[in-house]
């Protein structure tokens, strides 16, 4: 199975979402820079963290507006796997691959800390290595984590199970405590905290190494013959 | 529009003008015949901030002479934009430090937000990929609302720029006087990883190359000399005026990334920021290393404003901008490059070998100086020196020893005073992980990374206790440098240099100029002794509000190896029945301590002692001791003193307590702060072998599960606080201070 | 040239943490009669003349510089701008 | 009520990086004749009725809502407002 790292201008987690496919998870994993032409050749788009263009205008705003987003909505299309984290979910929201938008953290403050997730579904492609209900933790690191979005939209996504993670402690002022969506299809999914950040000890956690796991254990059991 | 009248060479000479750029009447007689005539407007301008203190160190570096520099692991010292140090496997670690106080006094967020930009630059400028920044930041006592106001924007400009940049803060130390209230302090660190392969230096080499330029366009910010003359030119308009410098935290991440791709094309020759004097002094000292000459054509550089003059050009202090000199016929190699990630690079001028710095703009020779009188020829002064009155007094004094009611009270106060509160409204505003190399992040003694691929990390810290320094700048230099590496040492790293950040007042008062002499001597001899040679710096002076001068604070940064990923330690308790020990006896003590702040409101007296074989004997024993596996946590004694170090050393997630018997004098034991001291946890089986390694270690207690930090004497419990209360305190002090109403 | 300026505001419904951090602060220094507070964006552009407008500014608003989830625009044009 | 509308814009010369992002990513989108850009703050106030608007409201701009070294700001009122 083979990952590709999306890198936008201002990306920088994605050496660190790189390692966590290559290193922790020991699968193939290529950094695409933004101008490529297409996504062929990959199994799984990897969004990762950032500040693609410098967050100006909006988070995720510039970034969403370039080519390879087209790319990643033909791949999404495809029923394959991508995740967007952080600065990538807000990519995701901002090019309507997810429903929603982000506000700036309540506080109006930047946050960096481990916080503690419940995984709310875990019968996704993304998280079926996870008991439900289970209480992880990871780190989160960002100013615009506060996810809004209407009530229709907030009951359609309650109604479908999109929610995947909530805080056990809201950090941000996210409706619902929502940490993470994934779109109808089950198949996008758009996380604010960083499993890339918790994949060794070393570390202070492996909680986001199943994430990657899931991913790849789904992708076997439907693409590889026998497994 | 209206022609300025020009200012010719005549006219600054008969009218002053050199003056208010900065150039005293001898400076300008050395400049007329270094030129053999009269410099016109755009020269004088070069050499008024080439021959500033900030980029000639015309006063310090009598003083920086002294400290030493050398070692067989110090592959590059000061001199180049950052030092470097050998850490095996073909691999090097770079970093320095360096001071933004007056832009941050100024316009805090951006000031602070472009000394990190600055700093970054430094150290990939080298080449060397930016693994981390630290910061070490003093501000007056948050009770105004301009402190605060300071202090929340210093903060959110170092957040606002690191976290984009992708560089991880990992470490810094924030302190709060009164002494700092005018003129605060925003000093940071930038430490890189490099093979040694990689190394690049900036120099102009190789005659007929092609110097480039990149990155931003050049606008008029921070064009200091522009106050000149304000009656002659008030006609100026508007759009004349110097700017504040705003940084591009997204320009300067693609910069990196396409700096540290150009490195490996070999048409690159060399690299250099545009730090402080902007082109001038990145141009000038490029060609003046390498023993060339330079000339560049003005138009060509990029510009973001209209009608720029060759002064504004040479003077400008944009942000994000290097420069770079190419092998002549392959720039296009080095342009691409650029290109890729959407930077601006342009061939500017070319390396010539008459060792000139020669400026053209439209079609005329604007500037024509000897290269050599910029970067090498500046002046040295050697500024009197003498012993300021307060110091003998304090001298003279009897010791002070305050009078605790209750020592519980007292390890409450203490833990609410902001200097030793938790700094954790700082740090969690920081992106401390990006990178996920990151083991200890903010809240250690000392940060910790890995080195990815290797079984190997490095340490990394700020320290610098003014309030000593202030007292006896030579013991106190001292201590500067010993705290560092016990912070160090304590996560179980071996020192290996110091990058130091010279923070002081007006060097022409002589009594300044002796805190100075005096600091740097103990720093010198301390460096010395723990051989961690001084490999870069930064000198900061005129730090004063209403005439008065900041606590001397020459802040010190070092790093550390660990050989193995095995030997990292955390400075906090492990676990119940581990025994607690002290490494080092308490005298007593208080001369600047925190318990007189809070006693007394001002600091007097002597500083404390420290006598430095005893600092290195200690420090390579817990280090051994360490490294053979037998240290479960350890924790340097700083300001506080033993209580704070207890209490500390359970702030952490687990939920531990302690007990400690402690015999003599309470207030000693618990608040002093003699120095060379270490707080160590060992499980109980590795008592016999740690006692073995370490000499003057005693056991004081153990860790316990009861969630209490308990004092005894003789069987009598004299202190007994829940942790939660405590750590409560200490958690809670400094946003309290934020919201209370100013 | 051509200068646009344009008016980003948040939707009526959508909290504004920083709209309420201003009004907060500036009660706290004494402004109480300060009843709420909103933050938006202000934009100016400078258009080559000859553009046409309106079609095209409403594109640039829609497409990228309000996000329609949370954000309304308004615009207005000023003709013949000396820089 | 009292509406007042505060517009907050960088001074002249001060670089706007966020105003160049803007600049090229509407160029990059086929938006040739977009010359320049710049972003500011848009903020609506609501003030109680009977405050005295001018002086407080020059009071507020000044002391808290722009930042003098680098900021310019400009307000319109509009009294009688029924929110
Ligand atoms: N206090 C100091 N101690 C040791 N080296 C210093 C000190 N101050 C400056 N230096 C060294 O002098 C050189 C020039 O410093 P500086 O002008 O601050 O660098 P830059 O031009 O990159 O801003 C650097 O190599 C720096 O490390
Ligand atoms: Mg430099």
């Amino acid at each position: 199975m083979k990952f590709a790292v999306i890198v936008f201008p201002g990306s920088n987690c994605d050496r660190d979402m790189y390692f966590a496919a290559k290193d922790a998870l020991g699968a193939d994993a290529e950094l695409v820079w933004y101008q490529s032409a297409n996504l062929e050749n990959y199994d799984a788009v990897l969004l990762p963290g950032g500040f693609s263009y410098g967050d100006y205008l909006r988070t995720g705003a510039i970034a969403s507006t370039s080519h390879i987003v087209t790319e990643i909505k033909q791949h999404a299309a495809k029923g394959k796997p991508v995740l967007g984290v952080c600065n990538g979910f807000q990519i995701l929201l901002e090019s309507g691959l997810l429903p929603g938008a982000m506000l700036r953290n309540k506080n109006l403050k930047f946050m960096c800390h481990f916080e503690k997730l419940v995984v709310e579904n875990n019968q996704t492609m993304f998280t079926s290595d996870y008991r439900e209900k289970e209480v992880i933790s990871l780190p989160i690191a960002h100013g615009e984590g506060n996810y809004y979005c209407d009530e229709a939209t907030l009951l359609k996504l309650k109604e479908n199970n999109q929610i995947v993670f909530t805080y056990a402690n809201n950090p941000n002022g996210s409706v619902s405590d929502i940490a993470g969506i994934v779109n109808e299809e089950g198949n996008v999914l758009g996380m604010m905290p960083h499993p890339e950040r918790a994949v060794e000890a070393i570390l202070g956690g492996a909680d986001g190494l199943k994430l990657f796991k899931s991913v790849l254990t789904n992708w076997r059991e439907a693409y590889v013959a026998g497994a | 529009m209206l022609q300025a009248p020009e200012i010719t060479p005549e006219i600054i000479e008969k009218d002053g003008l050199y003056r208010d750029m900065g150039l005293t009447d001898e400076e300008y007689q050395l400049i007329k015949n270094i030129l053999k005539r009269q410099p016109n407007f755009t020269e004088t301008g070069i050499f008024s901030v080439m021959w500033s203190e900030h980029c000639s160190y015309k006063t310090s570096k009598p003083l920086l002479k002294k400290f030493p520099t050398k070692a067989p692991h110090v592959l590059q010292g000061p001199g180049e934009g950052a030092g470097i140090v050998d850490i095996g496997d073909g691999q090097a670690v770079v970093f320095k430090i360096e001071s933004h106080n007056h832009p941050s006094a100024v316009e805090p967020y951006q000031g602070a937000a472009t000394g990190v930009g600055g700093i970054i630059r430094d150290v990939f400028s080298m080449g060397a990929r930016p693994i981390a920044i630290l910061n070490s930041l003093r501000f007056g006592n948050l009770t105004t609302g301009r402190v605060k106001y300071l202090f929340e924007e210093v903060v959110n400009g170092i957040a606002g720029y690191g976290n984009c940049v992708g560089v991880p803060t990992v470490g810094g130390e924030v302190q709060f006087d009164n002494c700092y209230e005018g003129n605060p302090l925003v000093n940071a660190m930038c430490v890189g990883l490099i093979d040694q392969k990689d190394i690049q230096k900036g120099i102009a080499a190789g005659i007929g190359n092609t110097v480039i330029y990149a990155g931003s366009r050049t606008g008029r910010d921070g064009i200091h000399g522009a106050t000149f003359a304000s009656e002659d030119l008030s006609e100026e308009s508007e759009s004349k005026r110097p700017s504040v410098q705003v940084g591009d935290p997204f320009m300067e991440k693609l910069l990196i990334e396409a700096c540290l791709e150009v490195i490996h094309c070999d048409a690159l020759v060399g690299m250099q920021d545009m730090g402080a004097a902007g082109l001038t002094s990145s141009a000038s000292e490029m060609a003046s290393k390498a023993g060339t000459g330079m000339e560049m054509d003005l138009d060509l550089v990029p510009q973001r404003e209209l009608d720029m003059t060759p002064y504004e050009l040479m003077l400008s202090e944009s942000q994000e901008r290097m420069l770079l000199v190419a092998e002549k016929g392959r720039e296009q190699e080095i342009i691409d490059i650029f290109e890729k990630y959407g930077l601006q690079a342009v061939a500017v001028g070319r390396v010539t070998d008459d060792h000139q710095f020669r400026l053209l703009h439209k079609g005329k020779v604007v500037a024509d100086i000897p290269v050599d009188s910029l970067a090498e020829d500046a002046p040295v002064y050697h500024k009197p020196s003498a012993v300021p009155a307060y110091f003998e007094e304090f001298q003279k004094m009897d010791a002070y020893y305050p009078e605790v009611k209750s020592h519980g009270e007292a390890l409450k106060a203490l833990l609410q005073q902001p200097t030793i509160a938790s700094k954790e409204w700082v740090y969690d505003q920081y992106d401390s992980m990006v990178q996920t190399n990151t083991v200890f992040a903010p809240g250690s003694d000392a940060a910790v990374l890995r080195v990815r691929d290797y079984d190997k990390a490095l340490a990394m810290t700020t320290d610098c206790n003014s309030r000593y320094i202030y007292l006896d700048p030579e013991t106190g230099g001292k201590i500067a440098v010993a705290e560092a590496a016990r912070n160090i040492v304590c996560s179980g790293a071996r020192p290996l240099a110091l990058t130091d950040g010279l923070n002081f007042g007006n060097p022409d008062k002589p009594e300044n100029f002796w805190q100075m002499e005096k600091s740097v001597d103990g720093m010198s001899e301390a460096s010395l002794k723990l051989n961690t040679p001084v490999i870069s710096g930064n000198v900061s002076l005129y730090n004063e509000s209403n005439n008065q001068a900041i606590f001397p604070t020459p802040v010190v940064g070092m790093v550390g190896l660990h050989e193995s990923l095995d030997h990292i330690t955390p400075s906090f308790f492990q676990a119940k029945g581990d025994a607690i020990y002290v490494i080092g006896e308490a005298n007593s003590e208080f001369g600047g301590s925190e318990l007189q702040n809070v006693m007394e409101n001002k600091y007097f007296g002597k500083a404390p002692a420290i006598d430095l074989d005893v600092e290195v004997k200690r420090q390579s024993q817990l280090l051994k001791a360490i490294q053979s596996g037998v240290v479960a946590s350890a924790h340097d004694l700083a300001e506080g003193g033993l209580a704070i170090a207890l209490a500390e050393s359970l702030f952490s997630k687990e939920e531990l307590g302690c007990e400690v018997d402690l015999n003599g004098d309470l207030t000693v034991q618990l608040f002093s702060e003699t120095q060379s001291r270490f707080l160590v946890s060992v499980k109980p089986e590795h008592q016999t072998a740690f006692e073995s390694l370490v000499e003057d270690a005693k056991c004081i207690g153990k860790v316990t599960a009861s969630a209490g930090l308990v004092v005894k004497q003789s069987e009598g419990i004299v202190v007994d606080e829940k942790v939660e209360t405590l750590k409560g305190l200490w958690k809670g002090a400094i946003p309290c201070l934020l919201k209370s109403k100013a | 040239m051509i200068k646009v300026k344009i008016h980003i505001t948040l939707k009526p419904g959508v909290l504004d943490p920083q709209g309420k951090a201003v009004q907060e602060s500036l009660n706290t220094l004494g402004y109480e009669q300060v009843l709420n507070a909103r933050v938006g964006k202000y934009m100016e552009l400078t258009l080559e003349e000859g553009t046409d407008v309106d079609q095209q500014v409403e594109e640039m608003c829609a497409k990228l510089l309000a996000n329609p989830v949370i954000e309304d625009y308004e615009y207005t044009v000023e003709e013949g701008v000396t820089q």
